[in-house]
């Protein structure tokens, strides 16, 4: 079959429009055949429950005793109310509290506010004051909820499988020891907390010769190591994106799953707005190998492979410094190392990006990702100082992670001594590094050879199952702790319900090490707010700090840097001596995915039925291709690809512990237009082992092909097996077939013609009476120029909506059930598409078509203009979903808490919003606004006797959005920004021509495209 | 050419009701039990797959978002439509005094009593609450909500019940004269026991006779706008929405004639073995199948200019949506050859019965009847699900997959129905008895003039 | 010859016609009446709870206000059931010693809660919320009945959707002074022209959509 | 139709033309209360005994009219006033929506009302009357014609009818209700009716 289909990929690449091709993409990969489908869902292969379940009897019980009473609802059994015994005197049983606390991932700490209800945490909300947060939540931290409830964490502590007691424990962590720390080895996740800082320093005091690895699925450090050839000494850069006025971002996807993203994401978009009546924008250049969130919304997207962006930075370097005139003078050396570089790329292309950055001057900003080695971070600084942007963009800090020094040690060197015998103490704080170790050191091997280990972890998973000792983990909402965030600042981390399972935190385990046997994390982290608020009136100053949820003030001192000459000629030389890809090999670069992230949330369902911003692919992860690959490979979306990494098995010494790690892996191939050619990326964090039921099974494993300290490497070989695999996407059409849904255009073209929206917009011809909306009038704008398709509104709002999980098997069958969900559209290139990503939820249309269909009134519309839809008078004729020209309402095809309890059920339910209804099956169910919100504000102020406050009331996921590029709210409040969006020319309404006047309007997507580039 | 005559031979009264009454006691052949075997097996299907739907949900069926109508209402336009056919010969046939309607109509109107049968199951079956599906009548309920009379639906509730009540009274009266007598002929005292009890002690009395005439005709005059507005209705679930294919005024004409043509189809289908099996050659003559294969033919012509026109519509409307619909998704999307099985069966196919010798050749009549049944199930098809598959956002396409739950009610529905209609010929004299004696007198008569 | 039937048979066949039709009639209209019973509505059968409290002695004789015990019920949409510790409050000085009141103690001192059975029980997807129909003007005994005399507490309302519409329909023929909220006897002197006096005072609204209730 | 108490005399005729001339004569010779028993309708002998046309239709017309009213009635007063609801902007009180259940009620009611009155009208249900106790009449659905003229008739005179219908052709004349038929005699004839038939 390879050649056909190598036919069909050159037939698409030489179609002249990329509508062509997309078309055929659609019909040929996207979707495949209804045949096809119906081979993936061999006869009862589909959800069919294996046996009936008890409740669905009841069911059909209620439903007879429901016929006999011609009644909605059939009365239950005397229900029980157990009030409190003693009642604190702050809770109000019925009305959510929040509180100031904060999620720590990769070290850095992101500020939020949780919702508690009853006593238990229900929903996160970002904490507008903090620093890193400025309101907003991300995917990862809105979704963090469920994984306090998920029934799968470890719940006791274990020697060698066996339930084993903290005292046990404790006195085998606190026994006093002799070798001062010779055998002791620490292996944590990166950290920034001034608590666990100060322990590991007390640790260190205690055993000087004791050892302190810092691991975690990705290399954290480059961006110091490249400041220490910059500037002769590690420091990180913190970015300022108000300045930023033309940003050059090299394989960096700042808006999204880096420490800062959402203050990224809210700053970034402050300046991307193209306002009305004077639109200006920043503008944002792309160097990337596969399309990230960052790439979706760049103006410029250049594709390269990961290897290649080291040139790219010294090329641009040098068009800077040579091809211009020199802006500020540099030593000559730099010049000299630069000149071959000159024209190692396209000049005309790079030549503009650099008159682009010099022309923005202090405004201007090159951003390189993590991805990046150190040289690569070094040229970065060079062009950032060069341009002056030290100081306006991009600031220089001392790095927030802690750093263990001469007591450091990496994972490699920590990994030998262990198959030596050398250590006899092995204590691991969280991080799962059996699964995340790079394949290339047989960290588990390693393992079996070490005396005694200690595993600190929520999950009893793959590493857990190996150390000799496991002690299960707190949740971050059930414990005490600190942290830094990304700019230094210092957050606390305080619990919001007692430890489910019991539970230990990392401080907890190292206090236990420096011999307290029942240490309290409460204690530990007030000590040493102590030393960092100080003695005076304490007590006040940290119940501020906790109300607040972190200590303004705290972050970390800018620091003056001076570019060094030397070490960016080495850099240089380095990137010059870099050796040429091999032609017939493939690069493989690795990342974090944006769901799971390294695997740590992969038993987590709401992020494993997300669809990824980009491919659109739940429950899996996929070998991402280019379109050029894909027709060199001769393979389409879903079929099973062998990826081989030669030469691997001389990569480390003796592998004799343990049968070898394979180097091959297969995983189905996704081919993804705009990503770079002859490069294969994959994500991390699937194919995880047993004790993640959720997780079990979901995706492939790729740390095998990985080697410590890189995040991409070239020569992989690749063969297509022949096989298919059901990838399962929530959206396979990306055409918008030239259909007026996703407005785009230039900022040129918007100056010159504002009201290139205007057929979408406006009053329509109706002989139907006009219906007068007074009073609170609820809508909703959205402005797709700052939606980079992050998806936290999506799972805020399925947190805040009890929406359920429907797994793979329901994805394939096309009924996942989210209220709201992320349209993404490629027009233009074939290669290299413009993105549009379209927030599409129920438009709340004033003469809807969904209500008039339904024949019992279970849909109609509120003289609020909400289009209400009533769980309890829903008799499922689906009528309404046929006639929503939006495909925005959701049908509850099974009872899922009864089919999918897994995903749906256990204590998974403690999390479900108590103000909203638990959908039964049969009915239909679609976005509400958020409507328990905007009745619970009717009724406060109704009380109150005061009409609603602007932004009183808002909705989960336009509070989460880190961008705010949705709004919510009356269109009687004319003052706020959601009112005078909605006056923009570039405003329209989607399928405006129908006549269905939705209360949504979206604001046309804008560009900023640098003329001078083809 | 003579045409054929509508009645064969001059068997005196008492033979000819021996003829046709005697089905109902004869002992059945092989043939029938082996018949009853199979629908009996049907049956077991349908209701396997009605179990598995109320207990775990609709969720059994193939149906999705976009696609939330599949099969179900698939087959409940299917069969209301075969309905039409019987209404249509005992009725209109009735009213434009064409005799050859005669010897068939009662066969008819069972045809459509137990395909309204069939078809009356979907509407509730598909709903995702079932047992709520008496909400959509207007009863004082305590909740004081009532249904909602802009939707469609409750129209189709209202027809629906009507055209089977109506239909059933219909037959019923018709069927009053043989069921006295049967009641005066039976053999055993039992059998004539029961169907006395069905003859409500009716006894041929001229004072009743005048009456009954013209009830029967005034049933007759209500049936025909009954059986328009019942299509019509069905149509309106599709004509009243904004789904590209679906939003055409052109719909309730071409439904009622689509309806109509799968109903003729449908009687072929049964009459041609039936009239064989019980040797009725001389009162189902070759000119009652002739005339039948004519209306076929019609009808069909009256379906394809309605294609041609929904084409042309979408062409000359300039709606984007429409024109996608039928000039990409339709011939080129997504279970195209359904579309293109469709077109073949309901538009070329029954060209043949332009040909005197195919009308006339039972095997050509039955199996042309046999793939026009098939391609008007295409068509509901191709209009509910390649309609839903790609309305307005790409974003939102996706493929309708049915499942085995799917399959096994549609041919349960079948299986049920051939039940039913054995059940009939066992039990029922399906040849009207009395209206044929009156038919043959009235030949006598034209012969002496 | 002779007839099939006999002349009985035909008042015999028209009875059991009559029988049939009666039959379905019946069938249709015998739960349409049934669900209109307090049998089905659970109306009036007094409930057992768990400690026999009696909210005469409490009310009548004691003089305690409603909201002292339900003190949610101007707040937060549940009206509150008191915790232990608020029935300690008075009990751990009178009647301390009283077998009736030994389940508290034993939730007090054990902190497990007392299992009350709830009386009003509305389906989980009615969100009634009483903090609005308080401060509105809605008396605890427009829903509750006379608490005051009941020993054993039990629904008074039927608690149907159309008794609930009959009130928001027309709020202004039941609301009352906001400090008349708790009084169990109060009559309006003239409802007519109080009622939509109060109504313009407190800004009721009479609202019948159907996110006002169910979500 | 006071059937139950019918008495007189019926003949029984073998073709359909025989009954019709013979119901024209003793019509000529002034009998009255004549009725035909026949396989099928037969419309001239009804013009013969002097039966003019139903008027059943104007008796179904008012249940027509009174179904759509009150189907109209109750869309527009659930609809339109007792709870109106703002479904897709569209009037609470649409007339056109309302047209086809309007229709539908209609039709059915006049269906049943038009069943309901020919029974009633016809007497029917009654598995039970006279003429079924008169021998041969089992025919009267099969092939033979049955003419009966009521002992009311002022022209009846049992032998000089008797003798009428016998010379206007009547295979054989019988006797109408003429034996009160008690359960114990209607006993006692079966048997004997069944002896012969075996």
């Amino acid at each position: 079959m390879g050649n056909d289909v190598r036919a069909l990929w050159e037939r698409i690449l030489a179609g002249k429009t990329g509508r062509d091709y997309w078309r055929s993409l659609a019909e040929l990969v996207s979707e495949g055949s209804p045949e096809d489908r119906q081979r993936e869902f061999p006869e009862g292969a589909d959800e069919r429950p294996d046996e009936p379940s008890r409740r669905s009897f009841m069911k059909l019980l209620g439903a007879s005793m429901a016929l006999a009473g011609v009644t909605g609802c059939v009365k239950d059994p005397v229900e029980k109310i157990l009030p409190y015994t003693h009642r604190p005197p702050e809770v109000t049983p019925g009305l959510s509290r929040y509180y100031a606390t904060s999620m720590t991932l990769d070290g850095l700490a992101t500020g939020l506010l949780v919702a508690s209800r009853d006593g238990r945490p229900i929903k996160i909300e970002g904490n507008p004051d903090h620093p890193a947060s400025l309101g907003a939540a991300g995917v990862l931290e809105q979704a963090s909820i469920l994984g306090l409830y998920d029934p799968n964490r470890a719940r006791a502590i274990t020697q060698k499988g066996a339930l084993a007691s903290w005292d046990a424990l404790a006195t085998e962590l606190a026994r006093p020891r002799t070798d001062r720390g010779a055998g002791l080895r620490i292996l944590i996740e990166p950290t920034a907390s001034p608590l666990l800082a100060s322990l590991l320093g007390r640790l260190l005091a205690a055993y000087p010769a004791a050892r302190v690895t810092v691991h975690s699925a990705f290399e954290t450090g480059a961006a110091a190591q490249g400041a220490t050839l910059a500037f002769g000494r590690p420091l990180v850069p913190q970015l300022d994106l108000r300045n930023a006025s033309v940003v050059v971002s090299l394989d960096s996807d700042f808006l999204d799953g880096q420490g800062m993203h959402l203050r990224h994401s809210r700053h970034f978009a402050e300046r991307r707005r193209p306002g009305w009546p004077s639109p200006t924008m920043n503008r944002l250049y792309v160097v990337e190998s596969m399309p990230s969130c960052t790439g979706t919304v760049a103006d410029h997207k250049l594709r390269r492979r990961s290897s290649e962006i080291g040139t790219f930075a010294a090329a641009l370097a040098a068009e800077i410094l040579l091809g211009g005139k020199p802006p500020s003078a540099v030593s000559p050396d730099i010049v000299v190392a630069l000149r071959p570089f000159l024209g190692r790329e396209e000049r005309a292309l790079v030549g503009a990006i650099a008159r682009d950055l010099v022309r923005a001057g202090n405004g201007g900003l090159v951003v390189v990702g993590d991805r990046q080695p150190a040289h690569v971070h070094a040229l970065g600084a060079l062009v950032n100082s060069v341009l002056g942007a030290v100081g306006s963009t991009v600031s220089m800090t001392d790095p927030i992670l802690w750093n263990p020094g001469t007591a450091g040690q990496d994972l490699a060197a920590l990994v030998a001594e262990m198959r030596v015998g050398a250590v006899d103490t092995l204590v691991i704080l969280g991080g799962n590094p059996v699964y995340t170790a790079p394949g290339g050191l047989d960290f588990a091997g390693a393992l079996g050879s070490v005396r005694q280990s200690f595993y600190l972890g929520l999950y009893a998973d793959e590493t857990g199952a190996r150390t000799t000792w496991f002690v299960p983990e707190t949740h971050y909402l059930e414990a005490w702790g600190d942290g830094r965030a990304g700019d230094g600042t210092a957050s606390v981390v305080q619990p919001l319900i007692r430890p489910l399972f019991g539970g230990r935190t990392d401080a907890e385990i190292l206090a236990t090490l420096l011999g307290t046997t029942y240490p309290s994390a409460h204690a530990l982290v007030r000590e040493q707010w102590r030393t960092m608020l100080g003695e005076t009136d304490f007590e006040a100053r940290w119940e501020a700090t906790l109300r607040r949820g972190f200590l303004p003030g705290s972050e970390a001192p800018v620091v003056r840097a001076d570019l060094a000459a030397p070490g960016i000629v080495a850099a240089l030389a380095t990137l010059a001596a870099a050796p040429a890809p091999a032609p017939d090999r493939y690069e493989l670069g690795f990342y974090y995915d944006s769901k799971v992230h390294d695997g740590r949330f992969a038993n987590n369902p709401w992020l494993q039925e997300l669809p990824d911003p980009t491919t659109k692919i739940t429950w899996d992860n996929a070998a991402v291709i280019s379109i050029r690959t894909a027709s060199e490979l001769g393979v389409m979306n879903g079929d099973l690809i062998e990826i081989t990494l030669p030469g691997f098995d001389n990569a480390v010494p003796a592998v004799t512990t343990s049968p070898p790690p394979a180097t091959t892996v297969v995983l189905p191939a996704f081919v993804m237009a705009g990503h770079a050619d002859r490069a294969i990326s994959l994500r991390l964090g699937y194919g995880r082992g047993a004790a993640l039921p959720v997780a079990e099974g979901v995706g492939t494993n790729v740390q095998p092909l990985r080697r410590q300290g890189r995040s991409f490497l070239d020569g992989a070989s690749v063969r297509p097996t022949g096989e298919k695999h059901a990838l399962a996407q929530t959206q396979k059409h990306w055409e918008l077939h030239d259909r007026p849904i996703a407005l785009s255009a230039t900022l040129e073209a918007y100056r010159d013609k504002p009201g290139f929206t205007r057929e979408q917009k406006g009053p329509v011809l109706s002989i139907l009476p006009a219906v007068d909306y007074t009073g609170e009038q609820w809508a909703m704008s959205i402005d797709m120029s700052i939606c980079t398709g992050c998806s936290a509104c999506v799972v805020a709002c399925q947190a805040e909506n009890n929406i359920p999980v429907v797994g793979k098997a329901g994805v394939l069958r096309s009924r996942e059930m989210h209220w709201l969900r992320i349209d993404t559209y490629h027009t233009g290139e074939v290669d290299t598409p413009e993105v549009v990503h379209q927030p599409m939820l129920c438009q709340h249309c004033e003469k809807a078509p969904c209500e008039y269909v339904c024949p019992v009134n279970a849909t109609v519309h509120s003289p609020d203009g909400l289009n209400e839809m009533v769980y309890n008078r829903c008799i499922g004729t689906r009528f309404c979903s046929n006639n929503c020209p939006y495909k925005v309402r959701r049908f509850n095809w099974f009872d899922w808490m009864e089919e999918k309890p897994e995903f749906n059920g256990d204590i998974r339910t403690l999390q479900k919003n108590p103000d909203v209804t638990v959908r039964e099956r049969g009915v239909m169910e679609k976005c509400t606004f958020c409507v328990q919100r905007i009745r619970r504000a009717e009724i406060d102020a109704s009380i109150e006797r005061r009409a609603i406050r602007p932004g009183e009331v808002t909705t989960a996921c336009a509070q989460a959005c880190p961008t705010s590029a949705i709004r919510f709210g009356s269109l009687a409040h004319k003052e706020t920004d959601m009112v005078r969006w909605r006056e923009e020319p570039r405003s329209f309404g989607v399928l405006h021509e129908l006549g269905t006047r939705p209360r949504i309007q979206y604001l046309a997507l804008i560009k900023n495209p640098n003329p001078e580039v083809g | 050419m003579a045409t054929e005559p509508v009645f064969i031979g001059r068997p005196t009264d008492a033979e000819l009701s021996d003829q046709l009454l005697s089905t109902a006691w004869r002992p059945w052949r092989r043939l029938g039990k082996i018949g009853f075997l199979v629908a009996i097996l049907g049956t077991l299907s349908l209701f396997i797959g009605i179990t598995l739907t109320v207990m775990y949900g609709i969720g059994m069926w193939g149906n999705n978002i976009p696609v939330a109508w599949g099969f179900g209402i698939i087959n409940f336009v299917w069969w209301v439509g075969i309905g039409h056919a019987g209404t249509f010969i005992s009725a209109v046939l009735l009213l434009f005094e064409q005799k050859w309607r005669t010897s068939i109509n009662r066969f008819a109107e069972a045809m459509t009593l137990f395909a309204i049968l069939q078809a009356a199951m979907f509407p509730v079956l598909h709903l995702g609450r079932p047992w709520f599906a008496y909400w959509i009548f207007p009863y004082p309920a305590t909740m004081g909500v009532w249904p909602q009379f802009k939707s469609a639906l409750p129209w189709d509730a209202a027809a629906i019940s009507t055209y089977f009540t109506v239909s059933l009274v219909f037959w019923y009266t018709g069927l009053i004269p043989d069921l006295a007598a049967m009641r005066d002929r039976a053999p055993t005292r039992a059998k004539r026991f029961i169907y006395g009890i069905f003859a409500l002690g009716f006894t041929g009395a001229s004072s009743s006779y005048r009456h009954y005439r013209v009830v029967y005709g005034l049933l007759a005059g209500l049936s025909t706008p009954l059986v328009l507005s019942v299509h019509s209705i069905v149509s309106s679930d599709f004509a009243i929405t904004l789904v590209p294919g679906w939003h055409s005024t052109i719909f309730p004409p071409f439904f009622v004639a689509g309806a109509i043509f799968s109903g003729f189809a449908m009687v072929l289908t049964l009459v041609i073995p039936v009239r064989s099996l019980f040797r009725l050659q001389n009162v189902i003559t070759k000119r009652h199948l002739d005339n039948l294969a004519k209306m076929v033919l019609v009808t069909s012509w009256v379906v394809t200019y309605s294609y041609i026109l929904e084409f042309f519509m979408a062409w000359y409307s300039g709606d984007e949506y429409e024109i996608f619909q039928f000039f990409e998704a339709r011939p080129f999307g997504p279970w195209a050859w359904i579309f293109w099985m469709m077109m073949i069966c309901n538009a070329v196919i029954p060209q043949v019965f332009w040909f005197r010798k195919a009308r006339h050749s039972l095997a050509v009549l039955w199996f042309v009847s046999l793939l026009v049944n098939v391609g008007m199930w295409a068509e509901r098809f191709v209009i509910i699900v390649m309609g839903l598959q790609r309305d307005y956002l790409p974003s939102a396409w996706d493929v309708f997959v049915p499942t085995y739950v799917d399959w096994s009610i549609f041919l349960g529905t079948m299986g049920f129905f051939l039940l039913l209609f054995l059940l009939f010929l066992r039990f029922v004299p399906f040849v009207p008895l009395a209206e044929v004696k009156e038919l043959k007198h009235e030949l006598s008569h034209e012969e002496e003039h | 010859m002779a007839a099939l039937f006999r002349p009985w048979t035909n008042t015999a066949f028209r009875i059991g016609l009559i029988g049939l039709v009666g039959g379905a009639i019946t069938l249709v209209a015998a739960p349409m009446i049934w669900v209109r019973t307090p049998n089905w509505r659970k109306q009036f059968d007094a409930i057992d709870q768990p400690v026999e409290f009696d909210h005469r002695h409490h009310v009548q004789d004691d003089g305690i206000d409603c909201l002292y015990c339900h003190k949610e019920a101007t707040v937060s949409a549940t009206a509150g059931i008191p915790s232990t510790d608020l029935c300690m409050g008075c009990h751990n000085q009178i009647w301390n010693k009283s077998p009736m009141l030994e389940p508290v103690r034993r939730s007090y001192f054990s902190g497990l809660p007392i299992p009350w059975n709830r009386v009003h029980d509305v389906p989980d997807f009615v969100y009634f919320n009483h903090a609005i129909h308080v401060n509105k003007g809605i008396g605890c005994v427009s829903c509750h009945g006379r608490v005051d005399e009941m020993g054993r507490v039990y629904q008074v309302a039927d608690l149907s959707m159309n008794w609930c519409l009959n009130c928001h329909r027309q709020p202004e023929s039941h609301v009352r002074p906001l400090d008349r909220i708790t009084d169990m006897t109060w009559k309006a002197a003239d409802q007519s022209t109080l009622g939509p006096y109060l109504v313009r005072e407190y800004g009721v609204r009479s609202i019948t959509n159907c996110s006002a209730c169910h979500r | 139709m006071r059937r139950t108490q019918q008495r007189g005399i019926v003949g029984a005729f073998d073709t359909p033309e025989e009954i019709i001339r013979a119901a024209h004569e003793l019509r000529k010779s002034g009998y009255r209360r004549l009725e035909g028993y026949t396989p099928y309708p037969l419309l001239d002998l009804e013009r013969a005994i002097g039966r003019g046309r139903s008027r059943i239709g104007f008796a179904v017309f008012p249940f027509a009219i009174a179904a759509a009213a009150g189907a109209y009635l109750v869309q527009w007063w659930t609809n339109g006033v007792d709870y109106p609801l703002n479904a897709g902007g569209r009037p609470a009180h649409a007339p056109p929506a309302f047209v086809p259940a309007t229709f539908e009620m209609a039709v059915l009611f006049s269906a049943l009302a038009a069943c309901i009155i020919l029974a009633i009208w016809s007497g029917l249900p009654s598995l039970w009357q006279p003429i079924f106790e008169v021998p041969g009449f089992e025919r009267a659905s099969i092939d033979k014609f049955f003419l009966a003229v009521s002992d009311l008739d002022p022209a009846f005179d049992r032998e000089a009818t008797a003798q009428r219908l016998t010379e206007l052709g009547a295979s054989r004349v019988e006797p109408l209700g003429v034996h009160p038929a008690t359960d114990a005699e209607l006993d006692e004839r079966l048997e004997r009716t069944e002896g012969e038939e075996s």
